[in-house]
């Protein structure tokens, strides 16, 4: 898609230095990799999105009459691979991270670009074989592969979606460990750790889950596949196998893996709130840690999905405890996006919007959390649409909501154009509206009862009203997600030329020429200021921050 | 693994590449991403450790009897060879950092077979292991062997075949690695003998270096944890 | 149960109702008050070390009081009262099949009465399921190989849902059914119906068919532990390990002799592993149980039990091994 | 790591592949022995310490003048941790007080 820009301005830039397909697929410019993730991620998001809206239109009505019972089951299992695994987990990091970590520190690219592309490749590599997956039959084990269902009784195709997540796993790690060698090796002079943009920090942590986290899952799913293709008996209990060990190897990561979609929204979401505040971050220090706080509690708590799976029930505590660990750094980073907003001096153009909205639906997402560490009250609601509204507040009211911010926040830069901004406001509506439509009512049916995963509810038909609700909602939502799909396309044509800083934006990234040169700035950058100094830059002591060339 | 491979063709031009500022920091930033690399790697196997543990507190006895089949004495030697390997890989690299060109190949060339040779002693374990129908799955038989320490008690055929297929799972992702390690190798002799490597340059060799011992660890643990549960 | 769970859920709802109230009212004031305004700049604002340690620690005050209480709940509602009614329950793809300690055997289907704790042993046969009764508030997992125990009262007559929670492929929606609470009369009354008989007695009758008194004599001289007064009490391993002989261990003695042998006793028992069904399982298990439960709840004494305390190793009372 | 140049004495270098062989028969001996319980514990230390050797010695762990790369192979080895210990919390008081993992 990319290919298609026009060429925005006349000054040379990673966008026209070269043309032709070959010059993006051996590409190893962090910028254009970061666009060939956009393409495929917004491709698998909206089969992810496709999917979500036949669960939502078959459970407009009690009966199971819109599609079967097995292929309802595939969709919600394909539901959550796509989105978790071929979206939300590479959106930002491997587009926006992608893009501006080496931007932001002042730097010329990742540290390993050659492996940099080499990520995007297993991740197309993965994402074929999981379209090839869905084409030829698909898979219904729930995207949480749980055993032995997994391994003995479903008779789709367990091994090919395990593998296409297993190879996807990857990609994920090289794109953490290229930002965590780049951060630590490649900032420019002067860029201190305590200089550097929030986001930076973000993305440090989340690499760190994705080098710990990942590797365990895909060894999980290599375990899942030698158990089904030889029943081994590893997870399987008819074999002396036990499969909570399953759920614990999976939740390891999986669990985490929650924090690596959430934490750079997070960080995408400060940046935001700086910039359209004019204001220094609100206790930077604690931002900062609390990322790191957030992916190292992270891996505490993972157990909170299995407390009625038959653990351990001083285990159970544990595991309890330590979730309302993780929950401390959240709350401090909310507290302090408000404080930020204090005093300061706020415009509301979309991006900030989006910000907003993340502030609102993540506060939400991040409260029903506590109701699901409770013991007590997980017993209830866990694996009912109270989970789900839950996770969905978290991982698409915050990371989605982040992403899209970002996305406005920088697509000027990206592209060298600016999006229509009436459009984007109405857009950033609509999906604030559209979302809370349809994930609120779940927490009310999950309060009632109504099991996750149900295909047919005819038993049941007191729930159909809220299940109308939440349909209603998803296609309001689903407008909302087409309309910023349009108007970037039609921006790349049409829209008008950016500056190179249309936000008067502190970060490193806005102190070169939208679209960037190829390799990021013209003269070397040499650092003599605060991360967020937009005092001076509102005070007129300087225009932008100074670049030493 | 691919991920190593490609780390040295990062730096297999000894010119300085575009977005590094110096020589140093190319090789910092190398060192550094294996040594993460490597994290993972422990996290991957860490997976397999845990299960091998939950199952061997589980089912100890079984693991015993289970172990008590395979070849210790192979798995000893191997050990020594994975060892002996390690040694010629850090002499690979004093005779880059000094100098002598006939000291690396050699010693490079000495890796390749030292790993070959591991690679082989395993074959033949596994030879041994597939004779006796110790590999878990249709055919598998571990019928009437005893529990160490209870001569009439029966280890469970079920809990054992867990235990082969960890050590199948396990040896052979480390068999995997081993393999992919001679790749690496095979690049590093060849650009060796290209003479790519001074005394000032050989990032790839350190790289590739590490990646190696990295693989040894590995084993050093495989092997008690494996063959040794229950000998006496 | 279900006011346990509803009163702790209206606590939180209050709390995080009021975080969110701050939050929100917060930022919108904040957004209006402070919008941008030519001429009037951002007030840079470092942060503060003291505010940071309030909000942090607060919440953490909060927090700990809601896992205390949330603990609380969830200990109550995972250890069943000593004199439950006992109901097996063995979920398959997909259908719930109960089996009362009295015999009575339903699908899809649980009768209880009013007011009486009732005590769930579950297992499955194939995958993992889950028992979930929203009106009780109370799940559990049900999974292959292995029991898992939860408990309820219903406190009002009615008919309630029961839902399969564990996606269990591609019926899972039609794995559910129904709790019907009577009241104790009625019950009594529906319990009079045809049954065969305790399931304590048709364990008696396949303990026998499988030839399992050859070995588990009711004296001292058989090869295998007696069983009389076994269940619910320590019993002595060979390697001097000690575990309690609940469900699961009868459970595993039957399926795999070798685990766990009784102090005392050779590794003779082989394995019933295929050779009974999960209903025989739980009938076994419930006959194991009856022999207890006379000594124990001081009733009708039916058989002379020699209970003998863990020590003694020659009649160490168990499923021999 | 900033004094590549200076290349470690080929002496540590044999010692250590020395330690290394003899650490590998140490273990193959003492698993001979019936230490009850402490079969295992020996077997992993003798381990742990030819890990540490390799990783000080021929990785040049100790030489790096960076704490970067231990701060690397510390939280590796804590999350390694994290992941067993968890796990283990379950397991080892699953079935309490039947639970006999520890005995």
């Amino acid at each position: 898609m990319a290919t298609a820009i026009a060429q925005p301005v006349e000054r040379e830039n990673y966008l026209n230095k070269h043309y032709g397909v070959g010059s993006w697929l051996l590409t190893t410019d962090h910028k254009r990799i970061a666009l060939l993730y956009l393409a495929s991620i917004t491709f698998f998001f909206f089969i992810g999105g496709f999917f979500a809206l036949l669960i939502r239109l078959e459970l407009l009505t009690p009966a199971g009459d819109l599609v079967q019972a097995d292929t309802y089951n595939k969709l919600f299992t394909m539901h959550g691979q796509v989105m978790i695994f071929f979206f939300l987990i590479p959106s930002i990091p491997a587009v926006l991270g992608n893009f501006l970590v080496p931007m932001m520190i002042g730097a010329k690219d990742l540290a390993f670009p050659k492996i940099n592309l080499l990520s995007w490749y297993i991740y197309a590599i993965a994402g074929i074989l999981m379209l090839h997956c869905m084409l030829t039959g698909g898979v219904d084990t729930g995207w949480t592969f749980y055993t032995p269902f997994s391994t003995a009784f479903s008779n789709t195709k367990v091994i090919e979606a395990g593998l296409a997540i297993f190879i996807s796993g990857f990609s994920s790690i090289l794109t953490g460990l290229n930002f965590i060698v780049t951060i630590h090796r490649m900032r420019a002079p002067g860029m201190t750790w305590s200089r550097l943009p929030l986001f930076i920090w973000a993305h440090y942590a989340t690499s760190i889950i994705q080098i710990l986290g990942t590797p365990v899952v895909a060894i999980t799913l290599v375990l899942v596949v030698a158990e089904r293709a030889l029943h081994l008996g590893i997870f399987d209990p008819k074999l002396g196998g036990d499969p909570l060990l399953f759920q614990h190897l999976f939740w390891f990561y999986s669990h985490p893996a929650v924090y690596i979609m959430i934490l750079p929204s997070m960080g995408v979401v400060t940046e935001i709130i700086a910039c359209f505040s004019r204001k220094r971050i609100f206790g930077y220090s604690f931002v900062a840690l609390s990322s790191i706080a957030i992916a190292v509690f992270g891996f505490l708590v993972w157990a909170h999905h299995m407390f009625v799976a038959g653990i351990s029930v001083y285990a159970a505590l544990v595991f309890s405890i330590l979730s309302y660990a993780v929950a401390v750094p959240s709350a401090v980073k909310v507290f302090n996006w408000t404080a930020t907003l204090y005093k300061g001096s706020i415009r509301y153009d979309a991006p900030m919007l989006y910000a907003f909205g993340f502030l609102g639906l993540f506060t939400m997402g991040g409260l029903t959390g506590l109701f699901l560490s409770a013991l007590g009250i997980n017993v209830h609601v866990t694996d009912t649409y109270f989970v789900i509204a839950h996770f969905h507040y978290i991982m698409v009211g915050g990371a989605l909501m982040g992403y899209l911010g970002g996305m406005h926040f920088w697509w000027p830069k990206i592209t060298g154009r600016l999006y229509p901004e009436g459009w984007a406001r109405l857009a950033a509506l609509i999906v604030f509206v559209g979302f809370n439509l349809t994930f609120f009512p779940q927490f009310i049916l999950g309060y009632l009862g109504m099991p996750r995963r149900y295909y047919d509810y005819s038993h049941m038909p007191e729930f159909q009203v809220l299940n109308v609700l939440s349909t209603a909602g998803a296609t309001v939502l689903g407008v909302g997600y087409l309309l910023p799909m349009m108007y970037f396309l039609w921006s790349m044509r049409y829209g008008k030329p950016a500056p190179d800083n249309p936000w008067r934006a502190a970060g490193l990234e806005w102190q070169t020429p939208s679209p960037p040169p190829t390799f990021n700035f013209e003269t070397e950058p040499v650092v003599t200021w605060e991360a967020y100094n937009y005092d001076e830059i509102d005070k007129g002591h300087k225009e932008v921050p100074q670049v030493v060339g | 693994m691919a991920v190593s491979s490609s780390s040295h063709e990062d730096v297999h031009n000894p010119a300085l590449l575009h977005h590094f500022a110096t020589e140093e920091q190319q090789r910092d930033a190398s060192n550094l991403g294996m040594w993460i690399f490597l994290g993972t790697e422990v996290m991957f196997f860490g997976g397999l450790f845990c299960a091998y543990l939950i199952y061997r507190l589980l089912y100890f006895p079984d693991f015993a009897a289970a172990s008590r089949t395979i070849d210790a004495a192979l798995g000893g030697t191997n050990t020594a060879v994975l060892i002996c390997s390690s040694l010629t890989v850090v002499l690979a690299i004093w005779g880059a950092q000094t100098a002598r060109r006939g000291v690396m190949i050699g010693c490079l060339i000495l890796t390749m077979v030292f790993g070959l040779a591991f690679l082989g002693i395993k074959g033949v374990e596994y030879k041994q292991k597939f004779d006796e129908h110790h590999v878990p799955g249709p055919s598998f038989n571990f019928e009437n062997v005893p529990v160490p320490g209870h001569p009439d008690q029966m280890a469970n055929p079920r809990h054992a075949q867990i235990f082969f297929s960890l050590y199948f799972i396990m040896t052979g992702l480390h068999a995997l690695h081993m393999i992919v390690g001679l790749g690496i190798f095979t690049w590093l002799l060849w650009a060796a003998w290209k003479g790519r490597f001074t005394p000032e340059y050989h990032t790839p060799l350190e790289v590739g270096g590490l990646y190696w011992h990295f693989v040894d660890i590995v084993w050093i643990y495989l092997f008690p944890l494996l063959y040794l549960i229950d000998r006496h | 149960m279900a006011g346990n769970v509803d009163a702790l859920f209206i606590f939180l709802l209050i709390v995080s109702g009021l975080m969110t109230l701050l939050i929100f009212v917060a930022v919108v004031y904040f957004a209006a008050r402070y919008r941008h305004q030519p001429g009037i700049p951002a007030e840079q604002i470092e942060g503060s070390t003291p505010l940071e340690l309030t909000w942090s620690i607060i919440p953490l005050g909060v927090f700990m009081v809601i896992f205390a209480w949330g603990a609380v709940v969830y200990f109550k509602g995972r250890t069943p009262p000593r004199d439950s009614t006992e109901v097996y329950v063995v979920a398959k793809q997909w259908m719930w099949k109960l089996e009362h300690a009295e015999g009575q055997r339903e699908i899809n289907e649980l009768h209880v009465p009013v007011g009486r704790d009732v005590k769930l042993i579950m297992t499955s046969q194939d995958v993992i399921h889950s028992f979930f009764v929203p009106a009780f508030r109370m799940k559990q997992d049900v999974l292959p190989g292995r029991y898992t125990v939860a408990w309820f009262r219903a406190i009002k007559p009615g008919t309630y849902h029961l839902f399969c929670a564990e996606y269990c492929g591609t019926q899972h929606s039609g794995m559910i059914g129904s709790i019907v609470v009577m009241e104790p009369a009625q019950y009594e009354a529906w319990m009079s119906g045809g049954t065969t008989g305790p399931l304590s007695a048709s364990g008696e009758k396949i303990f026998s068919e499988l030839g399992c008194q050859t070995c588990h004599r009711s004296d001292t001289q058989g090869r295998g532990p007696n069983l009389q007064g076994v269940f619910g009490k320590p019993v002595l391993l060979e390697d001097g390990r000690t575990v309690t002989a609940d469900e699961n261990y009868v459970r595993e003695s039957i399926l795999d002799p070798g685990a766990k042998i009784v102090k005392g006793f050779k590794p003779v028992m082989p394995t019933f592993q295929g050779l009974v069904s999960e209903e025989q399982l739980n009938a076994l298990v419930a006959y194991v149980k009856s022999l207890s439960q006379s000594g124990q709840n001081g009733g009708e004494t039916a058989k002379p039990a020699t209970v003998v305390p863990s020590q003694g190793p020659a009649n160490r009372p168990s499923k021999g091994k | 790591m900033s004094d590549h140049s200076k290349s470690s004495p080929l002496v540590t270098y044999f010692a250590v592949w020395a330690a290394l062989l003899v650490g590998t028969f140490l273990t193959y001996e003492a698993a001979k022995l019936d230490l009850g319980k402490f079969n295992a514990a020996v077997a992993l230390t003798i381990a742990t310490t030819k890990a540490l050797l390799v990783a000080l010695f021929f990785m040049h762990l100790r030489q790096a003048s960076e704490k970067l790369l231990k701060l690397v192979v510390i939280s590796t080895i804590f999350f390694l941790f994290i992941l067993l210990a968890l796990s283990m919390a379950d397991y080892g008081t699953r079935y309490f007080p039947n639970s006999h993992l520890w005995s």
